[in-house]
């Protein structure tokens, strides 16, 4: 069962690490602030949350489950609320009025 | 070991990388920027260097907390930036400027490459004792009860700032409000970001203060926290902050070194020593007075952030 | 290899894939982007930190992530707005909002 | 070398960055910066003591770490301090400058010199 669990989490955590390897790139490699800010999202949400995913086997019941998965929803929050906001701030020119 | 000695310089060479970009870059706004990322890695240094209890008061303050001051400061300042560029030293000064900085830190790194071996440290001394505390964690101990002279003169020096800074109101404004700039759309994403978090945000500040006995963290991590959270409240145009003339507010931010104090100087009758506690009785006192700190500490904090008094009640 | 060895690969993988990212903040062009490379950053470190605290078994870390993740959003809710309105009259801003 | 030798180094560079950032930057908040980027430079020194004072199964000395979490509050309130002495110069005579000569009024050169 342990080795279940492992290998789990190998796949997981690998899988969360290549969804920040893509929210680099995307991050370097797309054109305007908004496709950017999608890439910057996808990072945010499944790269953090599938590490966290990973990482719950590995922890102890209770507290520090708890804490990853608040974690995962507090990141979860905050880049809805930021995306949305920075979006409005890139559409509206990025920079102060001049 | 060889990993964790490759993630060591690859973050020093991180942070220095960062720490040039904040100071060589043009725009003070991405300056600020620079320097929350700053932050950032320097939490990240405190983690490798095992000491939890700074890299929780850096990640609360120095990326919450200093990055909001700072960006609010440049926000404001943005219309001077062009003026002041003008005032650019000429090459000797920038090249005097940096011979000194380059000795100053070619003397600290011969210091650092001399420190003696093997390293003095009070660790043991620390841990002896530690048990007539009744605090598990040995750096609240060290806060709380062996050098807690300096914890109450630093809750002191953090009022005196928050003074100060009200001294600089306008006199038309004195004992009104402080103000951040807030988003006026109360029905807009960042209200109902506001109003989900704090809530939660709160049971995580009084975790890390309560824990912060035996474990990692403490009233100023909490502290941070919960300051943090007001100030989102009020950054999202929920609420406003009191007119500094509140007597409850006077009376909390005192309330705090006042116990503090009172406790202390009970130590001459009760246990022979100024900061001295009874015996059997240090566990219950360190936690009268961190639970008198805490308000004082959370509403100097965001205070600080607010700045100076810039309008009157609204009547 | 370890299951610890193989955490702390992950969290210096996440750490140079979102140090690399940094380079946004070095090219801009706009504040925006800069502050995308900031978030990004964040949550990567958040996540290293977490592969490092579980590889390490180091408890304290979880927390340290915990302070993170709860404050990621602050600084960049502080540079929206200071962004938004660089000259806004603050006491009209008052009324505005009393009002409603 | 091993980890503590590494950080200090790199907070002895630190140091020297940050004075120079103080030194040249003409802007006031970038030498508030730059004044931010030494003080962490000095609390890494210190990380650097305290770490190599491990002993006893804790990370680090316990006493400079209590003083490096006192001393981050403290510069935290000092930032605010100047930051707050800033906004106050810029309200006064829309510049902020702290060259005494291109000052435009006599008030503003009052809240620098304190």
């Amino acid at each position: 069962m342990k080795i279940a669990w492992d290998i789990f989490t190998i796949v997981a955590v690998m899988a969360g690490s290549f969804f920040f390897l893509a929210g680099t790139v995307g991050l370097l490699r797309f054109p305007d602030p908004l496709t950017r800010l999608h890439a910057l999202t996808k990072a945010d949400n499944l790269g953090l949350g599938l590490v966290v995913l990973g990482l719950l086997p590995q922890t102890h019941w209770p507290l520090d489950t708890i804490k990853l998965i608040a974690i995962w929803l507090f990141a979860l929050l905050a880049g809805a609320t930021v995306g949305q906001l920075m979006a409005c701030t890139a559409r509206r020119g990025g920079g102060p009025p001049k | 070991m060889t990993l964790a000695l490759a993630v060591d310089i690859g973050l020093a060479m991180l942070i220095l990388a960062m720490a040039g970009w904040t100071i060589a870059v043009r725009d003070t706004f991405a300056s600020v920027i620079g320097f929350v990322t700053y932050g950032l890695l320097l939490t990240l240094v405190w983690v490798r260097l095992a000491m939890p209890d700074v890299a929780l008061t850096e990640a609360a303050m120095g990326g919450g907390l200093t990055g909001a001051l700072l960006i609010g400061g440049a926000a404001r300042l943005r219309r001077t930036e062009a003026a002041v560029r003008t005032e650019r030293p000429g090459m000797l000064t920038r090249t005097l400027a940096a011979v000194l900085s380059a000795t100053v830190t070619a003397a600290l790194a011969i210091c650092v490459l001399n420190l003696p071996d093997p390293a003095p440290t009070l660790a043991p001394d620390a841990a002896a004792k530690l048990g007539s505390t009744g605090v598990g964690n040995p750096v609240t101990a060290v806060l709380l009860a062996y050098r807690s002279m300096d914890t109450l003169l630093e809750a002191i020096v953090v009022l005196l700032a928050l003074f100060g800074v009200w001294s600089l109101a306008h006199d038309r404004f004195w004992g009104g409000c402080p103000q951040l700039r807030t988003h006026a759309d109360s029905e807009g994403i960042l209200a109902y970001f506001a109003r989900i978090l704090p809530p939660i945000g709160i049971i995580v500040g009084v975790y890390i203060f309560w824990i912060g006995a035996d474990f990692p963290g403490g009233k100023f991590q909490g502290a941070t926290i919960l300051a943090a959270m007001w100030l989102l409240v009020i950054g999202a145009g929920l609420a406003y902050f009191p007119p500094i003339s509140q007597a409850w507010l006077r009376i909390l931010l005192v309330a705090g070194p006042l116990v503090f104090m009172v406790i202390g100087f009970a130590g001459i009758v009760t246990a022979g020593a100024v900061f001295a506690y009874p015996i059997g009785f240090a566990k219950p006192l360190i936690l009268a007075i961190e639970i008198a700190l805490m308000p004082t500490l959370v509403l100097a904090l965001a205070l600080l952030v607010a700045g100076a008094p810039q309008r009157m009640p609204p009547q | 290899m370890t299951m610890p060895d193989f955490l702390l690969s992950a969290a210096a993988f996440v750490l140079v894939m979102v140090a690399l990212g940094l380079i946004r903040i070095l090219r801009g062009p706009e504040d925006v982007d800069r502050m995308m490379a900031a978030q990004l950053f964040g949550s990567g470190g958040i996540a290293a930190l977490l592969l490092l605290g579980v590889a390490t078994e180091a408890k304290a870390v979880i927390d340290v992530a915990l302070t993170l993740a709860l404050l990621a959003a602050f600084a960049s809710v502080a540079f929206v707005q200071g962004i938004s309105q660089p000259d806004s009259d603050d006491s009209d801003d008052f009324k505005e909002t009393r009002g409603k | 070398m091993n980890g503590p030798m590494l950080f200090g180094l790199c907070a002895a560079a630190l140091i020297g960055f940050g004075l120079y950032s103080l030194i040249v930057n003409p802007q006031p908040l970038r030498k508030i910066i730059g004044f931010n980027i030494i003080g962490s430079g000095v609390f890494l020194l210190f990380g650097t003591i305290a770490r190599r004072g491990a002993a006893v199964g804790m990370g680090g000395d316990p006493v400079p770490q209590a003083l490096l979490i006192t001393g981050i509050v403290v510069a935290f309130s000092a930032t605010a301090l100047a930051v707050s002495l800033l906004l106050r110069l810029f309200d006064e005579g829309g510049v902020v400058t702290l060259d005494n000569e291109a000052a435009p009024t006599e008030t503003t050169t009052d809240p620098s010199d304190t």
